[in-house]
């Protein structure tokens, strides 16, 4: 069978994040007010052949450490990309 | 004649298009991001940079900047524009210029000599020019993948808005296109760096056909 | 049984003596929080305890030399009333741990030391050292690091021009990421990171300021030193965490602190690099012979709950140190402000205090608020300048005899030369492309050619037709069979590498990668290396203006091979027309220029060179170190290329130097950038294709009778060793290879080794 | 009140995504196989001061849609942060 799943890759938590405060101060200027910590993140969305939806979720999960993220600064996680 | 300089913080090739510019014996000036006009300017040029770091992306954060509006005014009573690079980038997310620029296909930056063919000879950039020449002037870019929808191409096309191809696609642009035009061709944009291509010394003049053709009276003032 | 927990100056990196040393300057006991600050200013990387007696040797002086080594950067007057700055650094250990960020803080690091010298930076080189591609962790490497000096020095707007690619087993887990900047200046706006004035200002700009790269120091995150129980685990929140660099921020600050700079605001700035914000003050309090009140309250933080010694000693990128009259602040203020650069008050200089020998004591106190507790205060130079230096053992290695005498011969290798040859050929334009060389409109030869040159112009500098030339060289091979000649004869390959853009060389600088200083062996290397730098740069008249030193580079108990890295800074007086380069044209003659044999026994020594390395031979004999017909032959090379650089007719059409991989590869480069082969006659033996030595120089002319005339009157020897012409490169009967077939494996040589597209 | 917000960015349909081809590419070789279709986005996090939920995610949506994407060649979407 073939899954969809998402794999969201963040920032570790106290790793600087430029993109993000840039974003965040340019919103004032545009009239977006009262947003705060603003994070910068990718993610990447593919289709899984695996046997089940939980054993393409654990291919996605080890395809996130390996390659789509950088563990010494970032964090990885897999979700379904099913439409809920 | 004078031409501006648009300077956002981040930009990085402006005092190498002020530069090309006062070469060709051109009056040219800054204009720093935060102004809301650009009077007295026969000619604005966005320069090559990382306007914003280039976060979120090339010219998203640029484009709010006010300097914009009053560009897009300039613009559309028929003042000459041009943006080279990030300027291009700039110009698409301002909705100036059709399209938008990619990461490259290779995925790295690019710093190269590329050779184009002029394909229109109708805007504000390649009216010294002709149609068929070969021009080599480098690329230095991490974004410069040309992309737009089927629809898009084919009104580029109709329109005779593509104005410069590569001849060996560098970074997966549709098309080879390497700069396009609005269609009343005063507003122009291109990925590679005319103003780096000024003289022999640094290994091409073949940029100065565009710019001088670029600062010359304006389109209608005569 | 539970051992007894480490003494707190131990954790960082103190030993016993150097604590007695504490107490005796304090004449107390330190607190926790000073104990810190001299961990991190008597730490190698900040003191140079191990290095600084034998630096010592290296000759700093000249005319030209307006600031010499132990500032941010070097300087020198290039003449037109411009002054051009020069630095390089290491980072190695950031980068082995993730290459991206490693690297591209190394570039904004290095950004920081020249422009803090109210340099506009003007051009980047980056030598680069890793393990061998047929592993992925290294194409891993060297992709991330190749990436970062892309995405920091591109955004940042500062061209990089060129570097060093070397590959080799002893870097494999400590990759070696050493990057220069040169940047220039109106002669009279030189400033120097100095603190005086009492009531002057200090003021923190950039960044706010994070938990990053608390190096040593995070060891008090679990000595209990916050005053919590020992246990405190090492989670996320609290664990020293990579630098990441912003290079817009970068871009703002260079801007603002120039604008500053140009506009009188500012009295010297100072940047914050390793050891941070107690870097930045007890240097410049230091300088200046003042005391400086530090208020860690009114610096900005990006995270909530640092301590005091995470705030004094964060590693925290792209920040400045102002030091300004209070008058200029509301200027000063509004200047940031147009850049989107913070600024903030956080110290106030302060009269010294008196000690009880009547001496003036520039005392550092760090505070809860300018008038609140006073949480650490240390004399500002005990900090900065009186680390204790060390004379460690030195012990030449046993094994070196033996290895000297492991010669390689070619004699077993005879008749393999063709592929020996193709196997030698690498582009590095697959790392270059990546890199902008073009910003500012100055680079005539940017990389990929034996030095780069630029002209010697930029936003606010005085006109000039004047030209400045860089390279960077290294050669570990040779350094590791004879560290003082091998040094010696990099700093001559540098000088060769010039001479080919008609430059001569007026500043050095170098990055001294080493192994562990505890290792007598490497102590020796490192003392040698130095001797045979201060050697060369004695019998070449160029003055040392800066270096770096980065020691501990081992793993496993495995030094690297001695690397010292040098950068040339060198002046072309009359830059209008470009240099010749590698383009020969058909029909033209090839000389070979320089003496044709290495002096010593050996005339042809393969020992150290790539040829022999790649089959597995480190041993051998290098070459000595025999100045004088050297500095004949480059003085020629650099005159009849300076005049084609002054735009006068020439018979010369190409120049190239012989370096890593001897003659045989100089002459496929240059056949392989133009597609033109050549007829060379044959040489004198299989080794001359291969050895390396400086001092040949491969050039094309189109009047022999008139080049040898000439060379005669210079005393330089040279010989017509064959004719450009022909689809094909052939060396005598040795080597015959078809040009296109050896471009394209040149071209994708690198690309292939690193599994990735060209 | 303040809500934490995900704003997801992807590619429209049928503009090329180099990114995501270049990783899938690069797949087989490390010994993952089965994986299709995969395609780079971005995902932004940040904390929205509103009223209600509902009306952060209408002012995510604004400014997905004015800023963090790109409609030529990107759609977006915003949906709750908060751990479900
Ligand atoms: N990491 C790099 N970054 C930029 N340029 C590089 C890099 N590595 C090599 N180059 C360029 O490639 C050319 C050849 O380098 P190298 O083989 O070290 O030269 P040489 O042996 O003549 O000193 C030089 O111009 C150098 O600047
Ligand atoms: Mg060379």
């Amino acid at each position: 069978m073939n899954y969809p799943v998402i794999v969201d890759v963040t920032l570790r938590h106290g790793i600087a994040d430029p993109e993000g405060a840039t974003i965040e101060r340019a919103l004032p200027a545009l009239g977006f007010t009262g947003v705060t910590n603003m994070r910068a993140g990718k993610s990447f969305r593919m289709d899984i052949d695996a046997e089940s939806e939980s054993a393409a979720l654990e291919k996605a999960a080890a395809l996130a450490q390996r390659l789509l993220s950088n563990p010494v600064i970032e964090n990885a996680s897999a979700r379904s990309g099913a439409k809920g | 004649m004078k031409i501006g300089v648009v300077v956002f913080p981040g930009s990085n090739c402006e005092y190498d298009a002020l530069n090309a510019v006062q070469s060709l014996g051109v009056e040219a000036e800054f204009i720093w991001h935060t102004n809301t006009d650009v009077e007295g300017f026969d000619g604005v040029i966005l320069p090559g940079g990382f306007a914003h770091g280039d976060y979120l992306r090339p010219g998203a954060i640029a484009r709010f900047s006010p300097v914009m509006e009053a560009v897009a005014r300039f613009a559309s009573s028929g003042g000459a524009v041009l943006g080279i690079c990030n300027g291009f980038q700039v110009l698409t997310e301002a909705g100036l210029l059709p399209g938008a620029l990619q990461k490259n296909a290779g995925l790295t930056f690019l710093c190269q000599p590329t050779t184009l063919v002029v394909e229109s000879t109708a805007s504000v950039l390649t009216r010294g020019a002709t149609k068929g020449q070969e021009l080599v002037v480098p690329i230095n870019h991490f974004s410069g993948a040309y992309t737009c929808d089927d629809a898009t191409l084919a009104s580029l096309e109709a329109n005779d808005q593509i104005v410069l191809r590569y001849t060996q696609n560098p970074n997966g642009s549709r098309d080879d296109i390497a700069g396009v035009r609005n269609v009343e061709g005063n507003v122009v944009g291109l990925m590679p760096h005319p103003e780096r291509a000024m003289s022999t010394l640094l290994g091409s003049a073949d940029g100065r056909v565009l710019l001088e053709g670029f600062v010359r009276a304006p389109v209608g003032a005569h | 049984m539970t051992q007894a927990p480490e003494p707190l100056h131990r954790a960082l990196g103190l030993n016993d003596e150097e604590l007695e040393q504490i107490v005796a300057v304090l004449n107390r006991e330190p607190n926790p929080l000073e104990l810190a600050l001299y961990g991190v200013m008597w730490s190698e990387h900040c003191s140079y305890k191990s290095s600084r007696i034998h630096l010592r040797r290296l000759p700093s002086d000249g005319a030209h030399v307006l600031v010499g080594p132990g500032e941010n950067a070097g300087v020198i007057d290039a003449g037109d009333g411009i002054a051009v700055a020069i630095r390089i650094e290491s980072h190695n250990h950031p980068s082995a741990i993730e290459p991206y960020q490693g690297a591209a803080t190394g570039v904004g690091g290095i950004l920081r030391d020249v422009f803090t010298m109210g340099a506009r930076p003007l051009a980047l080189m980056d030598p680069l050292f890793f393990g061998e591609l047929d592993d992925a962790r290294q194409r891993w490497l060297v992709e991330g690091v190749v990436a970062g000096i892309s995405g920091y020095g591109n955004s940042v707007g500062v061209p990089t021009v060129g570097g060093e690619l070397t590959f080799d087993e002893c870097y494999a887990s400590n990759p070696l990421v050493n990057v220069l900047c040169c940047g220039a200046l109106p002669r009279e706006r030189l400033v120097l990171g100095v603190a005086s004035g009492v009531g002057n200002l200090a003021v923190l700009l950039g960044s706010s300021t994070g938990r990053d790269g608390i190096g040593g120091v995070s060891v008090l995150a679990s000595a209990g030193f916050s005053g919590e129980d020992g246990a405190e685990s090492l989670d996320d929140a609290k664990r020293p965490s990579v630098q990441v660099g912003d290079p817009y921020e970068e871009k703002r600050l260079i801007e603002a602190c120039l604008e500053l700079l140009d506009r009188g605001l500012v009295l010297g700035i100072q940047d914050l690099g390793g050891a941070g914000l107690i870097c930045a003050t007890c240097e410049t309090a230091a300088r200046g012979g003042v005391g400086m009140d530090v208020d860690i309250t009114a610096v900005p933080l990006r995270e909530a709950g640092m301590q005091p010694y995470e705030i004094m000693t964060s590693e925290s990128q792209e920040r400045m140190l102002a030091i300004i009259k209070p008058q200029n602040w509301d200027d000063v203020a509004r200047l940031c402000a147009k850049w989107e650069v913070r600024a903030s008050i956080v110290g106030h200089v302060v009269e010294p205090s008196i000690d009880a020998h009547g001496n003036a004591v520039g005392m550092l106190r760090v505070r809860r608020g300018f008038d609140g507790e006073i949480l650490g205060e240390v004399p500002a130079r005990s900090l900065a300048d009186e680390a204790p230096l060390y004379d460690r053992p030195r012990l030449r290695p046993s094994s070196l005899d033996a290895m000297r005498l492991d010669e390689p011969t070619s004699e077993e290798l005879r008749g393999l030369a063709n592929e020996q040859l193709l196997e030698l050929l690498i582009d590095p334009a697959w790392v270059y492309r990546q890199y902008d060389s073009q910003l500012f409109l100055n680079t005539v030869v940017g990389p990929g050619r034996d030095a780069s040159l630029l002209r010697l112009a930029g936003p606010g500098l005085p006109a000039s037709n004047r030209g400045i030339a860089l390279s960077t060289d290294s050669n570990p091979r040779w350094c590791a069979l004879d560290p003082r000649v091998g040094t010696a004869l990099s700093v001559a390959e540098s000088i060769a590498n010039l001479a080919c853009v008609g430059a001569s060389p007026k500043a050095l600088v170098n990055c001294l990668n080493f192994g562990n200083p505890e290792h007598p062996e490497v102590m020796w290397q490192l003392s040698e290396s130095i001797d045979g730098m201060a050697e060369a740069c004695r019998a070449f008249e160029v003055p040392v203006v800066g270096g770096n030193v980065s020691l501990y580079n081992e793993s496993g108990g495995n030094d690297i091979d001695p690397t010292p890295v040098v950068g040339l800074l060198g002046v072309v007086d009359s830059l209008l027309a470009p240099p010749p380069g590698w383009n020969w044209t058909s029909g033209d003659a090839v000389m070979l220029v320089g003496v044709r044999h290495a002096g010593g026994a050996n005339p042809f020594p393969l020992a150290g060179t790539r040829w022999a390395t790649q089959r597995g031979r480190r041993g051998g004999t290098i070459a000595p170190f025999e100045p004088r017909a050297l500095k004949e032959t480059f003085a020629f090379v650099a005159r009849e290329i300076s005049v084609i650089c002054a735009g006068a007719p020439s018979d010369v059409t190409a120049v190239h130097d012989v370096g890593s991989g001897g003659l045989a590869t100089a002459l496929a480069e240059m056949a392989s950038e133009t597609g033109l082969g050549a007829q060379v006659l044959e040489l004198e033996s299989h080794a001359e294709l291969f050895a390396e030595f400086p001092g040949r120089f491969v050039m094309t002319t189109n009047d022999v009778e008139g080049f040898i005339a000439r060379a005669a009157r210079a005393g330089v020897a040279v010989e017509m060793v064959g004719t450009v012409g022909g689809t094909a490169l052939a060396i005598g009967s040795s080597i015959d290879l078809d040009v296109t077939q050896l471009s394209a494996r040149r071209r994708h040589a690198l690309a292939d080794a690193l599994h990735t597209a060209l």
